[in-house]
């Protein structure tokens, strides 16, 4: 379809999984009455969740996950170079997500806590940026579709796209919910970037961090606040390091 | 303006009777805060037994019935090269009951600014022709100082305006509307004991705490424009825009589009923004004119105090205060308005 | 016989995560034909020691994307066994409720994205959209349902909020809005019944034990009860281990699963086969439209069984929202108090039985959890049945490795493996 | 059902239904309708601005639209968003505006792609102007840093149009570089035909470069200035205007005699989202043309 007479290039679209829960991957086959459009405004060359055609041939590769094994780096490394835009799709991805929390424990252990005496090949967990350059970062766990559409259309139009850089509790407000810290939650919301339109604090959780820093957060402000809300030091390193994001801030 | 009386069985068929037509949004308690604290919002309603219209101050204000968060200006249909534009606004009447003085004198603030003068909002307009108001009486609430601000007493902005006197409420009548609606229930004409009532009620509204005293607040604020004041605030400020959200009468905003991803429709949406928010005032390039988190908390004080106070010759502020409760930091009006006064006579 | 075949599929696709399939067979006999789990490992059982009470559903539901509800009420019920703590009566209709979501959602991505491109013989769903539009539309249309049910009572399509440790945060506004978007999709599912209809399943049979929940007298079993399979074993849920018996296997980064043979089946197909007698009647008559009655043999009728189990939640869904509306003001939430002790909760995940265990220490923090995922129970199974389809195929006239590459494809799929799930 | 009350429908006032007019603000109208306008022509400026040539497409609405020089239009890119331009062309042309743009942001980028004959959404126009009969009868000193030649040239063709209004006319202009020159087709013009004294200045020269490098405030040692005859337009970003306006204060101009255009955030330019306030001024409304004594009593103005 043209716009103002301007037709649209259909990029080809490559989606790639490395160490995640494959739901951000899930989000793209989402929201149903859009999806058509979606489908239609890309060229979806290879997606191995849902798709068995594959090609080396793509404009813009999808990475969803972290990566913590050596092949993981080997693929994503050759993926880099095959792309000519590469996306980072998902907090896993962003940040390292929950799997990050993994480095914080010996890994020796791990692998004979969990599988005994035939220990499994595991690295530390990595974000994609901390391999290969990335050119664009959609957070959240999941990643919202919503605005996956709306990065995706700025990808089809090739124009700029700019991240929300306010905090969660902006839209949190707009969607008349009650303060998580008021009803006894710690929240992340005042330092968490916003876009997903809070979710979670509508839904009764508060905001655990799952799209990274807000620009420009003030987190003495915050830390302060928590710890004037009752919340220990501890607890609040536990919740900022749930998804990777906030590693390092305190 | 009439006067008159209505018994509070009458009045409660009055809102049945308007439940039955029209949509009714009215203070409903949604719960409790872990101090145990009623969590009150104006939200529709649909059983009289819902409101609940002895609460002291909803979380929300009601300006988003006239501002919403998000609001469709317009859309637009594409046809290969060519497009189409549409604009509705809004036509069904709706009830807002139960709306305290300090939220009505915000809506005739805001009347000032979307009404008159330059570019009347039609968006704006027919939201409030359409909405049928029913204001209360009410003690004062813990932290407001709408007295300082002289909004604690409305004269006008609303159709019907009732002062609780036990068994009864004393209804101040301003529109034709008004008087309609009411002539389909049992009211009486007031009586020199109702009158009476009235007024020993209407004392009794006094506050019984201390308000900010906001005399020459604008002059102050002219002249501590580069008061440590700010610094000190600002600092705290999380810049995360909680504040205008409940704000009555704050209503910046910004516009953007969104186009289908078949690109066979758009529509430019306006969502209301704040201007505490670090991109309010970025232009396109990067420069950002409050880059600070003080030039921007400085920047809606002055908005609000001293910005408004020149158009109109009034704050504004009402006082509700609703900005200081929902801020996580403690910024509050009251207590940067006394830093500045004692900033002032250091 | 001069049949040579061979077959490698690296990262087999149209399921969730990395598994691979070897397949050699030489002058006529099976040298090879393994399933390989090559997922990433991410030590979840670990992250979760020493970790709050109220991390371990949110944190747990990150071992899947696409089964992220029943990982969360596997984890709350856990937590709330090893606390004591009753939820009240319309949370647990709700968790119920939003169970169904995931699974008609989880079902719907199965049988129209991963399992029909295989019978409609092209390598997406994205294609059918041209081909057969009709098609893709009742697929949306059904997927889009159990995402809003999950939104609707969870808050969001993955990764649940609303659902608690205590219960569900609050009685969800949207519910109104669900009977009859559900009333659409029972025409919806009678035209998949006739397009399933069409579907020529692969003719083979091998003999398996199949495991999941019991009914025990609440209709048919998706949370919570006791653990049955079709060779007459029966474990109370606490007992899990009994019935799970997991064990390394050095090819794979999931572990491997056996109980009265070497393996065992979990899934549709195993609750169905296991607790037929609970389905409504309306599914009932869709299980025998479509050929399907217990105890069936063949994995392939995974499929079928799950398209019958989306019959049955359609119709319960609309029975729990009734239900619910008559509870609008009741409790969804109690006061949890922490306490030391331990909790097991099974949980029966679109494409089988789930279990997590947990011990909380007296601050209410985790000092032991394990989790144990239907795929981990399937592979074993998945990998036997493979040995078995190859040899039963391999000697078939015209055989090509494209064909059996097909074959064990489907059988894989047939399984709806959640595979990062499963390495977890 | 008994109707308790009345629907009341914005658009049946009489104001709502009178035609869109944009300069007459204090009446009820469709705020967001837009004129729809052709895209006619572009021409390429330089790497990264265009100069947009718009037609309104409704006959009668193209021959009401008039501005004054200093106005500003807000474009929409219908799905893609609505930026503040301020208008190039001459305020006597009827036929069509101009409108120079920079590619920067989403909506810029993509009009940047669009071509001819595609069409556009115009509200407008908005905003005050330079108060050119103010300056009948005196020199006129136009001063513009980089993009600022765009606002500035409205103006330039106002004094050309009415040359003989005014007495000796400068043009200082200065740029990054030689390449980053805006109109350098229209010099010649204006030097020679409209007798505008005319000089240009970059930052960095270039090897083809020839004329003068350095600051623009440099150009001023060469003009005339008559403190109580002259008058200036100066365009241009804050720290340029701040710095040429202090000059000129330096040689005597009086700050109500500078006159400057200032760039803000603007959503709606109607004086409502607030994002161009400057204190409580509206740089929508009461700009974006102020006189530099203005300017200087708006708190954090440069």
């Amino acid at each position: 379809m043209k716009y103002l007479g301007i037709d649209p290039i259909k990029p080809k679209i490559a989606v790639f999984d490395f160490t995640s829960c494959e739901g951000c991957e899930l989000q793209l086959a989402n929201k149903e009455d859009t999806l058509a459009g979606f489908l239609n405004a890309v060229e979806i060359v290879t997606f191995r969740e849902i798709s068995s055609a594959a090609s080396d041939d793509y404009d813009i590769a999808f990475i969803e996950g972290a990566i913590s094994r050596s092949d993981e780096i080997t693929r994503l490394m050759d993926i880099r170079k095959k792309a000519k835009v590469l996306v980072a799709l998902g907090s896993c991805a962003c940040f390292g997500g929950v799997n990050r929390m993994k480095n914080a424990y010996d890994l020796n252990q791990a692998n004979r806590e969990v599988y005994g005496k035939i220990a499994k090949e595991t690295l530390p967990v990595r974000s994609v940026k901390e391999i290969v350059p990335v050119d664009l970062e959609i957070h959240g766990c999941p990643v919202s579709k919503a605005e996956v559409e709306r990065i995706v259309q700025h990808l089809v139009w090739d124009i700029p796209y700019t991240q929300p850089v306010y905090p969660v509790c902006f839209e949190c407000k707009q969607r008349y919910a009650t303060c998580s810290f008021d009803l006894g939650q710690l929240c992340l919301g005042p330092i968490t970037r916003g876009g997903c339109g809070a979710p979670c604090p509508v839904g009764g959780l508060s905001c655990w961090g799952c799209r990274g820093p807000s620009e420009d957060p003030n987190y003495e402000e915050f830390f302060r606040i928590a710890n004037e809300y009752g919340y220990g030091d501890d607890e609040i390193e536990e919740r900022l390091n749930f998804f990777g994001g906030f590693e390092g801030v305190r | 303006m009439l006067h008159k009386t209505i018994n509070k069985s009458e009045f409660r068929k009055l809102v049945d009777l308007l439940m039955e037509n029209e949509e009714v949004i009215a203070p409903k308690q949604i719960g409790s805060d872990i101090k145990g604290k009623a969590i009150h919002q104006y939200l529709p309603v649909s059983t009289f037994d819902e409101i609940d219209l002895d609460y002291e101050i909803t979380q929300y204000s009601a300006k988003t019935y006239f501002l919403p968060y998000c609001e469709n200006l317009s859309t637009c249909t594409f046809d290969d090269d060519d497009w189409t534009q549409n604009i509705s606004y809004r036509l069904q009447p709706r009830i807002l009951l139960g709306l305290h003085a300090c939220d009505i004198n915000a809506l005739l603030k805001l009347d000032k600014v979307m009404t008159r003068d330059s570019f009347p909002s039609p968006y704006y307009v027919s939201r409030r022709k359409n909405t049928f108001i029913v204001g209360i009486d009410h003690e004062p609430c813990e932290g407001g100082f709408c007295q300082a601000v002289g909004a604690d007493v409305v004269t006008h902005g609303f159709d019907l305006f009732l002062t609780d006197l036990g068994d009864r409420y004393f209804v101040a009548i301003n529109s034709d509307r008004g008087f309609n609606v009411l002539s389909r229930v049992r009211i009486k004409n007031i009586t020199q004991a109702d009158t009476k009532a009235y007024l020993e009620a209407r004392q009794a509204l006094a506050p019984v705490f201390e308000t900010p005293y906001m005399h020459n607040l604008p002059n102050l604020l002219d002249i501590e424009f580069e008061s440590p004041v700010w610094e000190k605030w600002g600092a705290k400020c999380l810049s995360c825009g909680s504040c205008a959200m409940v704000c009555p009468t704050c209503y910046c905003y910004g516009v953007g589009e969104r186009i289908s991803m078949d690109c066979s429709s758009s529509y430019k949406e306006k969502q209301l923004y704040s201007c505490n928010l670090l991109d309010f005032a970025s232009v396109s390039g990067g420069h950002n004119f409050r880059a600070k988190k003080e030039t921007r908390l400085k920047y809606r004080y002055y908005h609000q105090h001293r910005g408004f106070s020149e158009t109109y010759e009034e704050p504004l502020c009402v006082g509700c205060n609703r900005c200081g409760r929902v801020c996580l930091a403690g910024i509050n009006p009251p207590e940067i308005i006394k830093d500045l006064q004692l900033e002032g006579i250091r | 016989m001069k049949i040579n075949l061979d077959v490698d599929v690296h990262h087999l696709t149209r399921v969730e995560g990395h598994g691979n399939i070897h397949v050699k067979v030489k002058n006529g006999k099976l040298l090879e034909a393994r399933w390989d789990v090559v997922e990433t490992p991410r030590y979840f059982e670990v992250m979760l020691k020493g970790k709050h009470y109220s991390s371990a559903a949110p944190l747990t539901a990150r071992i899947c994307g696409i089964c992220s509800f029943s990982h969360t009420l596997a984890s709350l019920r856990a937590t709330e066994a090893a606390f004591g703590v009753e939820i009240p009566e319309a949370a647990a209709i709700l968790r119920l409720l939003a169970k169904h979501g995931e699974t008609l959602q989880s079902h719907a991505l199965h049988l129209f994205f991963l399992a029909a491109p295989d019978f409609l013989d092209v390598p997406s769903a994205i294609p059918l959209m041209e081909s057969h539009p009709e098609v893709v539309a009742i697929a949306l249309r059904l997927k889009g349902l159990g995402n809003k049910i999950c939104d609707v009572v969870g808050g969001r399509q993955t990764h649940p909020v609303s659902l608690q440790v205590g219960g569900v945060a609050a009685m969800p506004t949207g519910l109104p809005d669900l009977p009859p978007v559900l009333e659409e999709a029972l025409e919806d599912l009678a035209s998949t019944v006739e397009l399933f209809k069409t579907f020529q399943l692969p003719d083979f049979v091998r003999e398996t034990e199949f495991v999941s929940l019991r009914a025990n007298g609440d209709g048919y079993p998706f949370i919570g009860s006791d653990l049955i399979s079709t060779d007459g074993v029966l474990k109370a849920e606490a007992d899990y281990l009994a019935m799970t018996n997991e064990y390394v296997d050095g090819n794979n980064t999931s572990k491997w699963c056996r109980l009265s043979r070497d393996s065992f089946a979990v899934g549709a197909l195993a609750r169905l086969n296991n607790n037929y007698a609970q389905l409504r009647p309306e599914a009932q008559a869709v299980a025998g439209e479509l050929g399907l009655a217990p105890v069936n043999h063949n994995p392939f009728m995974n499929n079928v069984a799950q398209l019958v189990e989306c019959v049955h939640i359609a119709h319960d869904s609309l029975d729990l929202i009734d239900q619910l509306a008559d509870m609008k003001s009741a409790p969804t939430m109690v006061e949890v108090k922490y306490r030391a002790g331990e909790g097991v909760s099974a949980v029966e995940a679109p494409r089988g039985i789930l279990y997590h265990h947990y011990k909380y220490n007296k601050d209410g923090k985790i000092t032991k959890a394990n989790c144990v995922i239907p795929t981990t129970q399937n592979n074993a199974n998945i990998h036997n049945d493979m040995r078995a389809l190859v040899e039963q195929f391999a000697t078939e006239k015209g055989m090509t490795n494209e064909r059996l590459e097909l074959l064990c494809s489907m059988l894989v799929r047939a399984y709806d493996p959640c595979i990062s799930c499963s390495v977890h | 059902m008994t109707t308790l009350l009345h629907p009341y429908d914005v658009t049946q006032e009489s104001d709502m239904q009178s035609p869109l007019d944009f300069n007459r603000r204090s009446r009820l109208k469709h705020v967001d309708r837009t004129f729809k306008a052709e895209i006619i022509n572009i021409i390429s400026l330089t790497e990264m601005e265009k100069l947009f040539q718009v037609r309104i497409m409704d006959d009668y609405y193209r021959s009401k639209f008039s501005y004054l020089p200093g106005q500003f239009v807000m474009l929409e890119l219908p799905g893609f968003g609505e930026i503040p331009i301020s208008i190039s062309s001459s305020s006597s042309n009827k036929g069509f505006i101009e409108l120079c743009i920079r590619k920067m942001g989403s909506v810029t980028t993509m009009l940047h792609k669009a071509r001819r004959g595609a069409k556009v959404g115009i509200r407008g126009p908005f905003g005050t102007h330079f108060p050119m009969e103010k300056m009948h009868g005196h020199n006129v000193l136009l001063i513009a840093g980089g993009l600022g030649l765009a606002p500035l040239r409205a103006p330039i063709f106002n004094v050309i149009e009415n040359r003989s209004n005014f007495n000796q006319v400068d043009i200082l202009y200065g740029t990054k570089s030689p390449k980053n020159m805006l109109f350098n087709y229209q010099y010649e013009e204006w030097n020679r035909i409209a007798d505008i004294n005319l000089q240009v200045i970059v930052e960095h020269g270039a090897d083809s470069w020839t004329g003068p490098v350095g600051m623009i405030t440099s150009l001023l040692d060469d003009v005339t200035i008559l403190p109580d005859d002259t008058f200036a337009i100066i365009c241009g970003p804050p720290i340029m205007f701040k710095f040429v306006c202090e000059r000129l204060t330096d040689d005597g101009i009086p700050m109500h005699r500078m006159f400057v255009s200032l760039e803000r955030r603007m959503h709606c330019g109607m004086g409502k989202c607030c994002r161009c306030n400057i204190g409580s001024t509206y740089t929508c409304i009461d700009g974006p043309v102020f006189d530099y004594w203005t300017v200087m009593n708006l708190k954090e103005a440069i």
